[in-house]
């Protein structure tokens, strides 16, 4: 199946989904942008050059690592986990970023931005950026500013301006919103680096092709460890990038289940979570650039959103995924914050990796079926980034009374 | 079909501005519910005192992409005051019973879409408003919305802007009625334009292009600027500037504003 | 050269430095750990399981990275690192804990300990443990402890105990002191996975072995990345693990000048550093289980040492690199705190990648010598870990305004 | 040469055992300066007064790895105090003179390393020191100081361990002088050993593979490990515990202690 073959519809559509939702100021813009993409894509060579870059500077492929002990312990599925975390930067967004740089260098801008939330976006644009020599400027939210300040240093540390959006609710689609303004000001120089597979077409077939290389290699490694195909792939899904990225490499498998793990936060209930499709409380919009799936109300505004993990906090999704939800092809689940730390927790003591608390999400998942299935099975879990730059959001996830004495005596070293 | 009143009117509205002793028609801006409904009534009044031709009712949305800072603000706010598209249709529809000009609505396509295509624009209707501007619905995605319109008699106003070519100021002219809404240049609402060779040259290029009569929006806040668009266009839209005014003083300041802007 | 070709010498030897200094109690252990080496060593199905291990479980092999940005900006030599950063748990420690690991379960025991300073090799030990499903202790300088919070977090999460070691300096070499100490006690039951090339035969020549890997995949990489063999190879120098683990790579091509990079912390002077070899502050010594030079006063007592980088603050060195030193095959040079800094910023802006302050005692030299190199020259650096995890310490080390700020909120929000 | 001076002191010391009404010799512990000169000084003179055969005199080392807790502090402050080899060698002559038990030097390789092999043992002798513990130092490594030992007639004091095979033990036996310290466990100075069959079946190892005298260390306190010492071996070594009294209330803690261990 070519999700990307428009050619018995409207480009850029999957279903009913997508689109391009974007001020007339920025058509050109966008189609300038999808020319370079459609000739990249269409260029052997340029796929080399990316995958050669990621190769040289990001460590690629990364490698799948059977979870034996794990496997053994849940006494079902064999479980294998996609290692996106051993990424340089720590997750998958590099992926994405790094082949939006190629582009940039192809239309000759010089200056690049990009929104982030948990800030993983934001750290691996601003890598992008030190390494291409672009200028760069990172929106995010006040809150998330505040609350990723880690993110935030090693951004303005390798030369990136952040700025922390004050509208809304100060999180990542504020920081969409913003990008969406600068973006309309500064096109001529400027690209727009979105960090997931959302937003205006083409952002989710960029980003999804980018990410494709994750299930290219995960499909071939599988087959090499195990001798066969997984049976189910999960993935969690904020924006959807990850997710897409692994489950193209076995879209034609069709004995593969895929499932995209959402943030069920506090559980179901308007506010309480992220979860846009395997709750009900979303439904179709068209916002930031897109028509997909929302977390809204019936005036078509934005509700609040939680979740312990603040890369999958985000009202909309993938509008691929959302097609290929209705087709049944891409099954959804929602886990709570509270299986997540437990699922987290699980993974560190008994295999020595630390996923994010967003790739978390599909470990909880993943647990929760492993076991009911038989030991011949196999599931493959992608590992969409390290935990271990969000020290302090899991350790207050954890609760860690060690911790908090630690933060407190280095703010008494620091006085006031 | 097009929506022959609100083309009349501005044809009139046009005509008479040498009577009047106006350079141009100039349509102002409202968000609704903010900082109330009380205080848009009275900016409107003011807004009637000095013959505003045209006035747009922003509906507030959670995700003003296309905003300046202070219209970022003002929807923030009358959200979480609660204003909802109920509130602003029935303001609307006093708004239009009670005053002369033209009003049309603006805000984003999420409103429209949530609530129903076809049952927005019929409120619309039913409220007086004569269109509706949505900076982030592009032609392509506007074919269903556009239909409904030409069925309804409401003009879907068209953006044009300095980015574009010339190729797609010609398709944008195709969609266009009542008037062209041109952005004078890049960026969002809220900050001040020069007006200079390169405006009048785009807005020519718009002129080329279409016959429907060209408001010219984003950052006019001088009678300098009113005489500039009077010259090469038919409309300035007066946004950011005209809350500023209210924002620091209320009427007075208003009618201060309007009073350099138009006398 | 065979550095580990003992026939002409005595085994555990190079040169006069080297040897085994240990309790007579732990005789038998030590043998038992020679003969296990011995035959692993010989055994090339155990290289083989380690490199898969080290494949699929660290993403082995970790790149080279070519830095053109940096390279054109000195205008002297191309400059290329080695990626021990992207390795899993971020340094090249992890080569040598799994390659023990092995050992261990080779050996049949079910229990290890380990010295850490900076924390990373407890930080690899926990994970190895974790992943073996062996019971792990952890013994930590007190202050280092209270400074390496981040990492005694992790430590604990996988499953480790963390013990502060309140003796001495409270930093590593009394951590290596009491590892001695649990040593003595639990030796049936409990191998001693020491973290570096140092201490008594056969650990420095064990931990090279397993930190060979690196020079292997480096040198192949080079020649097929450049067409030749670097000039110049750059490495810092702790306990010299990560140093002889690359040379190795290159200690036949006689062309390659290797270079070891001390901490030169506030610069000469007793007290105020961690070069062992570069400055004249030390002198041959027999402690921690090996002779070799120490930092020691004229009564043969352990000085303070002083660096910015934890990882390098230690008292002695690889018994081989000193060797090799006097031989005049590896030449030693010390850089600064000041320097580091530097070379860190540098790092992170030109290139996008964050080298450990240890990692960048080596950026810092290599970026000295560069300079004064020709154009068609090549160095390569070994990128040994990761700075991303000491975010403490850089922030302290760059004296971060917005980073002090972040950890009094954090306290405040902690409470009392 | 073996150092005929200290092996006939000790069988002599063995010899008049029944006649003192003891069941082994005893060896006690004292590391130089701490807590202070004047400390140690009392301590001998009360172990003295108790008849004690043999004292170590611990040089303290920064990294004392062999040790327990308590001794790991006892050298820590000794040398945060700055009590250097001088002064151990110092105290040592003085001990020496005063004294009629005889004194081993007991501490890590580096010191002896450090300050010359030759030169160390050249001075331990001029001090009247008898002998070397040096529990870092495996014979493989001791050749040379061994050697000078020999030349010089001081006694390589051997250790012995339960984890050491029968080969091991003879190996080890060959550079037996003196006496042997046996270790009574696995560990580090400083806790309790049980005095059991394990323990007596390993000595009863050791002397199958010597004839030179054998101390059994680690963790002895009590009249019953004394007794139980010399039923199987010949010296009861006193570390920890002595140093514990001492802390707990000086002279008269320490009295009380040799009190109930010797009579
Ligand atoms: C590690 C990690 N995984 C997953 C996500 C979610 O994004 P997406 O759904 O686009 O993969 C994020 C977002 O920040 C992330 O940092
Ligand atoms: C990243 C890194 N590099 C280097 C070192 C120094 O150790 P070695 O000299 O054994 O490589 C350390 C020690 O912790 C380290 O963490």
């Amino acid at each position: 199946m070519d999700l990307f073959d428009f050619t018995d519809g409207r480009e850029g559509y999957y279903g009913e989904y997508g689109g391009t939702f974007l001020p007339e100021i920025l058509h050109s813009t966008i189609e300038e942008l999808k020319a370079e993409f459609r000739k990249a894509k269409d260029d052997p060579t340029f796929w080399q050059e990316f995958i050669e870059l990621m190769q040289s500077y990001s460590g690629r492929p990364t490698p799948v690592t059977h979870l034996a002990n794990l496997s053994r312990k849940l006494g079902g599925a064999q479980i294998y986990i996609k290692r996106e975390d051993l990424n340089h930067t720590g997750s998958h967004k590099i992926n994405n970023v790094m082949g939006q740089g190629l582009l940039v260098k192809r239309m000759g801008k010089n200056r690049v931005i990009a929104e982030t939330g948990a800030g993983q976006h934001g750290y691996a644009t601003a890598t992008m950026a030190a390494r291409f020599g672009f200028e760069s400027k990172i929106y995010m939210g006040a809150i998330d500013v505040a609350r990723q300040r880690p993110n935030v240093f090693w951004m303005e540390n390798m030369g990136s301006t952040v700025v922390a959006v004050e509208d809304g609710q100060q999180t990542l689609k504020d920081a969409i919103n913003e990008c969406l303004r600068d973006w309309v000001t500064n096109m001529d120089t400027t690209h727009y680096v979105l960090g997931t597979a959302c937003g205006p077409h083409p952002f989710p077939e960029m980003v999804s092709w980018f990410q494709s290389i994750i299930g290219r290699e995960a499909r071939e490694q599988m087959i090499s460890s195990t001798g066969k195909l997984p049976d189910r792939v999960f993935a969690c899904v904020g924006g959807g990038s990850n997710a897409i990225g692994l489950f193209q490499g076995f879209m034609d498998d069709e004995e593969t289940q895929l499932v995209g793990c959402e943030a069920g936060g506090f559980g179901p209930g308007k506010g309480n979570h992220a979860a846009r499709l395997a709750y009900k409380d979303a439904s179709v919009g068209v916002a930031q650039g897109m028509k997909t799936y929302f977390l809204q109300n019936d005036d078509g505004n934005m509700l609040h959103t939680h979740s312990v993990a603040a890369g999958l906090d985000y009202i909309g999704v993938n509008p691929i995924l959302v097609h290929l939800w209705e087709k049944d092809r891409v099954r959804f689940e929602a886990v709570t914050d509270a299986q997540v730390t437990e699922a987290l927790k699980l993974a560190m003591r008994t295999e020595g990796v630390i996923p994010a608390l967003e790739s978390s999400h599909g470990f909880a998942q993943a647990v929760l079926e492993a076991e009911q299935m038989s030991k011949d099975e196999i599931v493959l879990i992608n590992m969409s980034g390290r935990g271990d730059k969000d020290i302090f959001t899991i350790a207050d996830a954890l609760d860690d009374d060690h911790w908090k004495k630690f933060i407190r005596q280095k703010a008494e070293e620091y006085g006031q | 079909m097009a929506n022959s009143e609100l083309n009349n009117y501005i044809s009139d509205r046009k005509a008479s501005l040498p009577s009047r002793g106006r350079p141009a028609m100039v349509m102002t801006h409202v968000v609704c519910g903010y900082p109330s409904f009380e205080d848009n009534w009275k900016e409107l009044q003011v807004m009637h005192e000095f013959g505003v031709d045209l006035v747009e009712l922003q509906f507030p949305f959670s995700e003003p992409s296309a905003d300046g800072p202070l219209f970022v603000k003002a929807n923030q706010e009358a959200i979480s005051k609660g204003v909802s598209v109920d509130d602003c249709f029935n303001f609307m529809k006093k708004v239009t019973e009670a005053f002369s000009f033209k009003v049309v609505m603006m805000g984003y396509f999420n409103t429209i879409f949530k609530t129903g295509q076809r049952t927005f624009l019929e409120r619309l209707k039913e409220a007086g408003g004569h269109g509706f501007i949505v900076p982030d619905l592009p032609i392509e995605e506007a074919r269903i919305l556009h239909e409904i319109a030409a069925e309804l008699e409401l003009s879907p106003i068209v953006l044009m802007t300095p980015t574009n070519s010339d190729e797609r100021l010609a398709e944008l002219a195709l969609a266009a009625d009542g008037f062209v809404y041109t952005v004078a240049r890049k960026g969002v609402t809220g900050t001040n334009t020069d007006m200079n060779s390169d405006l009048a040259e785009f807005i020519d290029r718009c002129k080329a292009k279409t016959d429907v009569p060209l408001a010219v929006g984003f950052g006019i806040t001088t009678a300098e600027d009113v005489a500039f668009i009077g010259k090469h266009a038919d409309i300035a839209v007066i946004g950011t500037a005209a809350l500023k005014a209210w924002e620091t003083g209320g009427e007075t300041s208003l009618r201060g504003f309007f009073t350099q802007l138009l006398n």
